[in-house]
């Protein structure tokens, strides 16, 4: 076991250098630069401009601007913001508890959704039940959230006015009041991701539970005599569940990495919006980190899953 | 009116036989702006008035609760000397404060000195090379500590030193600044400079307290605790930020200002877009004011009606126009597409170029599109009023625009694109990503194409049109392409050092990789001349009339298509009063907010 | 010819094949099974509808798509404009018509692209048994880790003039965003592939291929890779409706067609501010972009069921 | 019978809905299970036998089964009884096995769970008391440490272990009938010799009924008081297994068991035999006849293999050492004449596949020779390896799986021709037509595709694309170890034709001791990658000399129930595994020659074993 861990992360070393080196020529060598706010702005001549550009090295071949940046790398130090003029891992460590609560909670709600719904529905394919469910998946992954997020706001934020629908990172209040107002702000973003991501997951729940429910054990259970909930509860999930977590525990990096469409909408602090607002302002520093971040939780989280796997499947084992 | 004229005035003002208001509107009645007649005066030595933009009621300081600002893009940083964009300068001001700031007439509006220098005052001198700035007595940093000379002195040793990497080094490298005593400093220009407003006044003047940066300047800078934990003067106290996100501030009780600010919170959140954002303002009321709202006037009016707020616009010195490129932009010289080597094969023909600005309706443009948020102008620069050319005129006709292509000798082919010796009339049209202007770029299609000229559309992403980037093809630098449009901002109320885009020493190329300000490309021996004698002209009336001629010239050359001058639009609640302006940012005055 | 037949004791006395229904190849007995799924049949006569709509349309609705009338801003739907104008009055049946062109055909070309290149790539990884494999799915990792959003732009930014030259404005375009779209999702495809091959290729018959001589190619084509089909059929058309839904991002980036080329995605995109006021801007294009990602995982589902035996249907 | 039966079934009528339409596939099924006894139901694969036991247990897919007819237990009607009162029944009063002990237990529980669910359900038991009476039952069923092995999961148990696991799962709560649906299919022969003898052992303890399904004769023979032959559906016959095996009266059954092989049959005779064939419908059988000698001694053999070594390794750790290798064929040498079959021996995991594979180099050998007609074909390059393949061909075990389901059979028949460049499209359609009468199918099938065939067509087909490039060679893997019994036996008689017409070598790879001794010529039996003893068929059979081969021949149920009681007690040895650590170095083997052409290999101590003595020579 402890060797096979330490086997799949010496594997994984070179797989991130390839990753951060690509990473890097790519955003080196795509468009922008991080000072075309000052671009039409007379103020600033073209002199200063040139010097900002080589004080944050952008002037440097690009093979030398990434060993610079990995030897800091490995030394701990994540970089400089142009944008923001502030160490990196701050601002990224600012922003992981909003995503994280956030995008977890909506994770959590769509397997709340998805669990109960896919395996009633696979207990019973088919039935009307089971084509409704199946129908409102589809309409739940074929409407794009940033269409979903904007009905939500102009039903329950304008017309009902039941909600606000600007995300507040501080809210000045404590308390059950504290907790309330939480609950108001989170529930839009919350329901929009989370039922985006239920409508997949149930169909992924339907489809192991299929898989799963013709097995011979599972007719060996009902031989046993075992009622059908139990026979579900305790044979069929278990064992259906099996794909599912690894599912999630893949999803998880996504988790993290924030879902950039509805954080913009609802104006949610999380990773997403800083990977797009660095994007768009050229901040190479920030989008290098957060995606290196991202690269390296896929690679982490692969190997978690692996491991989820082993450890919910007492036949992998990993000597 | 005539020079000797206005001298007249200006002496009856000075003699008191005149009062200064009359004056304006005096001056104003001759289409000079309030600004440029307040710089007439303080330029021959009649003092500046305190002139508030907004009369304060309220009769003491706090209890106003909070005040929640939407800026939809979010401040990332708030040290002003390295804010970037206008949403960090907004962040900043709200801590930090200049020696004066510019109202939305254009006025300067003393802050942190006790009065506005004038001629008259001691505070210029007569070869337009020194100004000397009396300081506020008895300002507190938000530490308890007193406001000084010093802290100017230091500011500019702050800014002006390369490795601090400051973009307010513009204003402060050639400069000299003195301190004469603690309340007073003097700064010295190497040249006569007419527009003397810049070092220490308004975006890029905030003084910095010498205490908490005096052992981050230069290379160092980037170290500062105190770039993520302002310590100013302005009426607002630090207390938490989240770059990107969230910037929360509680009322500073030793304000300089009596009975200001009314707020005992604040709160400026970041994020969104400008849609959305003016949707919490006037139809949630979520949040008390929200900046730049660039959405159509349409969309606004809509939430306006029956909602919780109102919009409120103000004239600014951006514009947004057109370049017709005379260069040709898919022809190679030199490594460099659009080279002034080349000639374009049809629009080096005026009569295109005159075709092709007949073909724009502006007051559709105007009307379905900006609506308050922009003025149709045929002039580039527009504000303040008296550097509006009167002359430039626009109008709108498909008909006489085809009657020029015909006369021209242009003839409609099968496809019915005109063409005259096998050079169709077909061009690349390019532009940044943003609603408005993919309207605009479908209306002047829709014309064109009546007048036989076809265009192809592109847009191009906001940050990448706008960089500095050398590998790239699509900035708006490069001009790679036949037509292109954008907004081009003019800092400050006075268009000398704006009207530079239009010198031929400026133009862009492969030599200054393309950092050079004439996009456009056109140069004129008359336009060059006539800056360089602008820019020592001490006299405001020759000096105005030098730069309406450098502007005439690149319009009447169709060369440059002005089509809106913008208006700078503003969301609020409806019991919130407060003041923004053009020429500065929108939190230039926030320690008079209040609400009724 | 009776007489020739080995008359032998070893012959098996039950006759073949009780059905003696003509033969039923694989092909038909999956067009039976498909036909069976109720859902996937009225899906694909509403996609076909979708697709006829948007191929003769023009000639059933010949109003220019750029026609700007100011008087006839935002007009609900009325018989001169049956899905209503927008806010430059320009008719939307019109727009939706042309645009539905490119949204189907960019939907179903970065299928192609994903699916061929995730084809291969899972192929050939899935029939090496040593480095290629580990290389090519490496490779698959990287791809899956790497952030889309600042490729896209590279990629977009370092190859758009070069296209334009060669297939024209719009074809430019098309070429590219099919490109981009299915060069950055054919990693799931890929890996499906992968392990079809990785279980296929220990197939008895597979052996049997191999036992008869079959060169690796000829085992790859004709035996492992028609069975591996099935769920790839799947994936693609789940591709399909992806594609769609990522076009209609790319223009929300501002990433994708010329923004007076109105593609369903980007119509969605330009309704969202009128959506109080004018919300059948928004309705046409979405429900249409709805019904076609609707109709498309219908579709793909039947084909799955279909397609594997082990279903009951 | 004068004591009431346990389970009374009458007029049993299961359907199944097919594309809407009810679709019977147990027709009027009726019969008796005493109190102690053991029933069989046996029949051919599709006869209804095992919807027989499901419709019991009323475990038929819900929605889609019907179930008609009566079925009474202890007088207590089973059909109409409200699901919650048929749930105590199940795993109470009836308890089930199943076929496949690899599938039947969930992979995610310990079997002690498992089996202790069924406790605290039926009998109320504490968890702690469960455990203990689980433990009890996992030692009833003779599973080695049986307390250490409760927190188990299933994948740590061999098949013949996981099928004591089912047998102590079924005996939790003293059912009063046990129903096994083919509980030793899947298992070696030894393995089905052991749970044979446990589930014997077991229902005179319990004094339970069995209700034993199955489709082997020689099984029934062994265990049945009772039989009922089912055929399409029905019931054809009932009747006491010996009147049944002595005195068939449907034509159905003197078919089936006329298919059936026996051991010891052969005795006496040199050559194979054919199977008799019986007429279904009149019972009429032929009289089969020892083939030809078809065996060419004189040549040199068509292929000689000689010190034939496969490993594979297991790597695992921190940089893929090899922790360990699978010495899956060990330094194995034999040859094989023109027109004679070797037959290669031995349970599963021996290596008898793997020296098949070798030999074919589908799998590549790590050392010695493969003289296919004198050429090494372990020294060929890829190329000239496809050449060759012609000369030897290969049938596999599985016919559903060594057929392309989208091919159709005639281009599966022609792919080897075309492939070789043998023939041009024209002409590999004429020997399609050509091969497909020599193994007794139609031309015009050659437009078919796979699944509409049956498993015994299918092996036809399989041996028609064999036979296209005109073998010397071909080695049978298990080729008719998954057919039914009368099919097996079409389908040996046409593979013996087959050799007599086109003096084929045979390779015959079989766990089915009974159908070797009818087939082959020669035996090479093979333990653990090893062969242990080869010889001529009659020597083998006759005089084994090796403990295992010995073990192996008295494991193999008689279809004869006669002949029941000439065997003693099997032992409850395990197979054991080929893996060895990486530094294992195999030992230099002596063979001994009992008489011309029968080698034994010297045998060590590990098999004077008391458990291995006594057995009936």
């Amino acid at each position: 076991m402890a060797s096979y861990l330490l086997r799949r992360l010496l594997i994984a070393i070179p797989s991130l250098l390839g990753i951060s080196l690509i990473l890097f020529t790519v955003l080196a060598m795509a468009p922008g630069d991080p000072f075309s706010e000052m671009a039409t702005n007379p103020n600033v001549p073209p002199e200063v401009r040139e010097a900002l550009r080589a004080s944050f090295g952008l002037n440097d071949p690009i093979m030398v601007r990434y060993l610079r940046w990995l030897t800091s790398m490995m030394q701990g130090d994540w970089g400089f913001s142009f944008a923001s003029r502030i160490n990196v891992d701050t601002l990224i460590l600012q922003r992981v508890p909003t995503t994280l609560f956030v995008v977890g909670t909506s994770q959590i709600l769509a397997l709340l959704i998805a669990l109960p719904v896919g395996i009633y529905a696979a207990t019973r394919p088919y039935s009307v039940f089971d084509q409704i469910a199946n129908t409102l998946a589809f309409v739940g992954f074929s409407l794009p959230t940033f269409f979903t997020g904007l009905l939500f706001i102009l039903v329950f934020s304008v017309a009902l006015d039941w909600f606000p629908f600007v995300y507040r990172s501080d809210i000045a209040a404590t308390g059950w009041r504290w907790y309330w107002e939480m609950f108001r702000q989170a529930i839009m973003p919350i329901m929009v991701l989370g039922l985006f991501q239920a409508a997949s997951y149930t169909r992924y729940v339907r489809s192991a539970v299929l898989d799963v429910i013709r097995l011979d054990y599972v007719t060996t259970a009902r031989a046993k005599g075992l009622s059908e909930r139990k026979v579900t509860l305790r044979h069929i999930t278990r064992n259906a569940l099996i794909p599912v977590v690894t599912l999630v525990a893949l999803q998880m990096p996504a988790v993290f990495g924030g879902a950039i469409v509805t954080e913009q909408i609802f104006r949610i602090p999380g990773i997403g919006s800083l990977l797009i607002d660095a994007i768009l302002a050229n901040d190479t520093p920030v989008i290098m980190a957060v995606t290196f971040v991202f690269a390296c939780l896929v690679v982490i989280f692969n190997l978690i899953a692996d491991l989820l796997y082993g450890w919910l499947d007492p036949r992998i084992s990993f000597s | 009116m005539k020079d000797h004229d206005l001298r007249r005035l200006i002496e009856g003002v000075k003699t008191g036989a005149l009062s200064r208001r009359s004056f304006i509107k005096k001056a104003a009645a001759v289409g000079l702006a309030a600004p440029f007649a307040n710089q007439l005066l303080g330029f021959n030595g009649v003092a500046m008035a305190q002139n508030a933009t907004i009369e304060y009621k309220p009769t003491k300081a706090g209890g106003g609760g909070p005040l929640k600002i939407l800026l939809w893009q979010a401040p990332t940083l708030l040290n002003p000397h390295f804010a970037s964009g206008t949403k960090d300068q907004i962040a900043s001001r709200i801590f930090f404060e200049p020696l004066a700031g510019w109202d939305k007439e254009g006025n300067l509006i003393p802050q942190l000195a006790a009065e506005t220098p004038s001629k008259a005052n001691g505070g210029l001198s007569a070869d337009g090379k020194t100004v000397t700035w009396k300081l506020k007595q008895g300002v507190k940093w938000h530490d308890g500590k007193p406001f000084t000379a010093d802290d100017v002195v230091f500011t500019w040793e702050y800014a002006k030193d390369p490795a601090t990497a400051a973009y307010t080094t513009g204003s402060y490298k050639d400069i000299k600044v003195e301190k004469v005593d603690d309340y007073t400093v003097k700064v010295i220009f190497p040249e006569p400079t007419p527009f003397w407003a810049d070092p220490f006044v308004g975006v890029a003047g905030q003084i910095l307290p010498k205490h908490h940066f005096a052992e981050y300047i230069g290379a160092k800078s980037r170290d500062a605790p105190a770039n993520l934990k302002p310590v100013g003067t302005g009426p607002y106290k630090f207390v938490d930020f989240k770059p990107g996100d969230i910037l929360t501030g509680e009322r500073f009780t030793e304000y300089h200002v009596k009975n200001q600010p009314h707020f005992d919170t604040l709160e400026v959140k970041g994020g969104g877009d400008a849609v959305s954002a003016a949707r919490a303002v006037l139809q949630t009321g979520e949040f008390d004011y929200a900046w730049n709202l660039q959405v159509e006037d349409e969309v606004l009016k809509r939430m306006e009606t029956g909602g919780r707020g109102k919009i409120s616009a103000v004239p600014s010195g951006d514009i947004e126009f057109i370049i017709l490129n005379t260069t040709d932009p898919w022809t190679e010289v030199d490594g460099e597409r659009s080279s002034i080597k080349t000639k374009h094969p049809t629009l080096t023909d005026p009569k295109v170029r005159e075709a092709i600005n007949l073909l724009i309706d502006r007051d559709s443009i105007q009307k379905f599109i900006y609506g308050r948020g922009g003025v149709a102008t045929a002039s580039f620069v527009n504000e303040p009023k008296m550097f509006k050319s009167q002359k430039l005129k626009y109008e709108f006709s498909v008909d006489k625009a085809n009657k020029i292509l015909d006369e021209a000798g242009y003839k409609r082919g099968a496809d019915g694109i005109r063409e005259k010796d096998g050079k169709k009339l077909k061009y690349v049209y390019q532009t940044s990503i943003n609603a408005p202007r993919q309207k605009t770029q479908a209306i002047i299609k829709q014309a064109c194409q009546r007048a036989g000229i076809e265009l192809e559309l592109k847009s191009v992403t906001a940050s990448v049109f706008f960089s500095s980037d050398v590998a790239n093809p699509d900035t708006y630098t490069k001009l790679y392409v036949d037509i292109e449009m954008y907004t081009t901002t003019q800092p400050q109320p006075d268009p000398e050092r704006f009207l530079n885009q239009f010198t031929s020493w400026e133009i862009a190329n492969k030599e200054n990789k393309w950092l050079g300000r004439n996009v456009s490309r056109y140069s004129d021996p008359a336009a060059d001349e006539a800056f360089k004698a602008a820019q020592k002209e001490l006299d405001p009336a020759k000096r105005a009339a030098l730069l309406i001629k450098v502007n005439e010239i690149f319009c009447e050359a169709h060369v440059i298509l002005p089509l809106l001058s913008r208006t700078r639009v503003a969301a609020s609640v409806h019991n919130l009063v407060h003041d923004h302006s053009g020429w500065d940012v929108d939190t230039w005055n926030l320690a008079a907010w209040y609400r009724s | 010819m009776a007489g020739s037949t080995l008359a032998s004791p070893s012959a098996e006395p039950v006759v073949v094949a009780a059905k003696t229904s003509a033969a039923v190849s694989p092909g038909r007995e999956t067009w039976r099974r498909f036909r069976r799924h109720r859902l996937a049949m009225a899906s694909s006569v509403v996609l076909a509808l979708l697709v006829l709509g948007v191929v003769i349309g023009p000639w059933l609705w010949p109003i220019a798509i750029n026609e700007i009338d100011f008087s006839a801003q935002l007009q609900t739907p009325s018989w001169a404009h049956p899905f209503g104008t927008d806010d430059l009055g320009q008719d939307i049946l019109a727009r939706m018509i042309y645009g539905g062109r490119i949204s189907l055909a960019v939907g179903l070309a970065a299928m192609v692209v994903a699916t061929f290149v995730g084809v291969v790539v899972g192929a050939v990884a899935g029939m090496s048994r040593r480095y290629a494999d580990s290389f090519l799915m490496w490779v698959t990792d990287l791809f899956l880790s790497l952030p889309q959003l600042p490729l896209l732009l590279l990629v977009i930014y370092l190859f758009r003039e070069q296209l334009k030259a060669a297939f024209g404005v719009e074809g430019g375009v098309f070429v590219l965003i099919v490109i981009v779209i299915g060069g950055l999702r054919w990693m799931p495809v890929a890996r499906l592939v992968r392990a079809q091959f990785m279980s296929l290729r220990e197939k008895e018959f597979v052996e049997a291929a191999r036992a008869q001589g079959a060169t690796r190619f000829r085992q790859m084509v004709h035996h492992i890779l028609p069975n591996a089909l099935g769920p790839v059929i799947v994936a693609a058309t789940i591709e399909v409706s992806s594609a769609i839904i990522a076009e209609s991002t790319l223009s929300f980036l501002g990433l994708g067609f010329p923004p007076d080329i109105p593609t369903w995605g980007r119509l969605l995109f330009d309704a969202k501010d009128h959506l109080d006021s004018a919300p059948h801007w928004a309705l046409f294009p979405g429900a249409a972009i709805f019904l076609t990602v609707l109709s498309i995982n219908f579709i793909g589902d039947g084909l799955r069921d279909a397609l594997d035996p082990r279903r009951v249907i | 019978m004068t004591t009431p039966p346990i389970l009374s079934v009458s007029n049993l009528t299961t359907s199944f809905r097919v594309e809407g339409l009810w679709k019977p596939v147990v027709r009027n099924v009726s019969f008796d299970i005493a109190p102690k006894e053991t029933l069989a139901v046996v029949g051919e694969s599709g006869s209804g036998k095992s919807v027989t036991a499901l419709s019991i247990m009323r475990l038929t897919p819900s929605g889609n089964s019907r179930i008609e007819g009566s079925i009474k237990l202890s007088g207590q009607e089973l059909l109409t009884l409200p699901d919650a009162d048929m749930r105590k029944i199940r795993g109470n009063d009836i308890a089930m096995i199943f076929q496949e002990p690899m599938t039947s237990l969930n992979p995610v529980l310990t079997i002690g769970f498992q089996i202790a669910e069924a406790l605290i359900l039926h009998r109320n038991l504490s968890r702690s008391a469960a455990e203990a009476e689980t433990i009890r039952l996992l030692e009833k069923v003779r599973i080695p440490a049986a307390k250490s092995r409760f927190h188990e999961y299933p994948h740590r148990f061999s098949g013949g272990m996981r099928q004591r696991v089912m047998i102590a799962m079924a005996l939790a709560c003293k059912p009063k009938l046990l129903i096994a649906d083919e509980p030793t299919t899947a298992l070696d022969v030894t393995i089905q010799a052991q749970i044979l003898e446990l589930i014997k052992l077991l229902q005179e303890e319990e004094g339970m009924s069995v209700l034993f399904i199955t489709h082997d004769m020689g099984v029934v023979a062994e265990i049945a008081d009772r039989t009922v032959v089912m055929y399409n559906g029905e019931a054809v016959e009932t009747g006491a297994t010996e009147d049944i095996f002595a005195r068939a009266h449907h034509p159905y059954t003197r078919s089936l068991l006329s298919a059936v092989p026996k051991l010891g049959s052969m005795t006496g005779r040199r050559r194979p035999m054919r199977f008799p064939v019986v007429d279904r419908l009149t019972g009429e059988s032929d009289v089969p006849t020892e083939t030809p000698d078809t065996v060419e001694a004189s040549e040199r053999p068509v292929i000689e293999v000689s010190n034939l070594t496969t490993r594979f390794e297991i790597r695992s750790g921190l940089l893929g050492k090899v922790q360990g290798r699978v010495h899956a064929v060990e330094n194995v040498s034999f040859s094989v004449q023109a027109g004679e079959t070797l037959a290669l021996v031995g349970e599963s995991g021996c290596g008898k596949s793997t020296t098949g594979r070798s030999v074919m180099r589908l799998i590549e050998p790590l050392a010695g020779s493969v003289l296919l007609d004198g050429v090494d074909v372990l020294k060929l390059n890829q190329h000239d390896l496809r050449e060759q393949r012609k000369r030897m061909q290969m049938i596999f075990q599985d016919p559903f799986a060594s057929l392309n389901p989208r091919m159709n059979v005639g281009a599966a028949i022609a792919e080897p021709l075309l492939i070789n460049k043998l023939a041009t499209r024209s002409e590999a359609r004429d020997k399609v037509a050509e091969l497909l009468r020599r193994v007794g199918l139609q031309p015009d099938m050659a437009s078919r595709f796979p699944h509409e065939f049956s498993g015994g067509q299918r092996q036809r087909i399989c041996i028609a694309r064999a036979l296209a490039v005109e073998p010397r060679l071909i080695v049978a893997d298990e080729s008719v170890s998954a057919l039914d019994v009368s099919v097996k036996a079409q389908v040996i008689n046409l593979m013996l034709e087959l050799q007599a017409r086109m003096k084929l070598a045979y390779l015959f790879i079989s766990h089915d001791m009974a159908v070797v001794e009818r087939v082959s010529h020669r035996v090479a039996v093979m333990y653990l990658g090893e062969i242990v003893e080869i010889g001529p068929r009659e020597a083998i059979f006759g005089n084994p000399q090796h403990p295992y081969t010995k073990r192996l021949l008295a494991a193999v149920p008689i279809a004869d129930p006669t002949r029941r009681h000439e065997k003693n007690p099997v032992s409850n040895d395990e197979i054991k595994s080929p893996v060895r650590a990486a530094d294992y170095i195999p030992p230099i083997r002596q063979y001994r020659e009992v008489s011309p052409g029968h080698a034994v290999m010297i045998w060590g101590e590990e098999w004077e074993k008391p458990a291995v003595q006594g057995i009936a020579a």
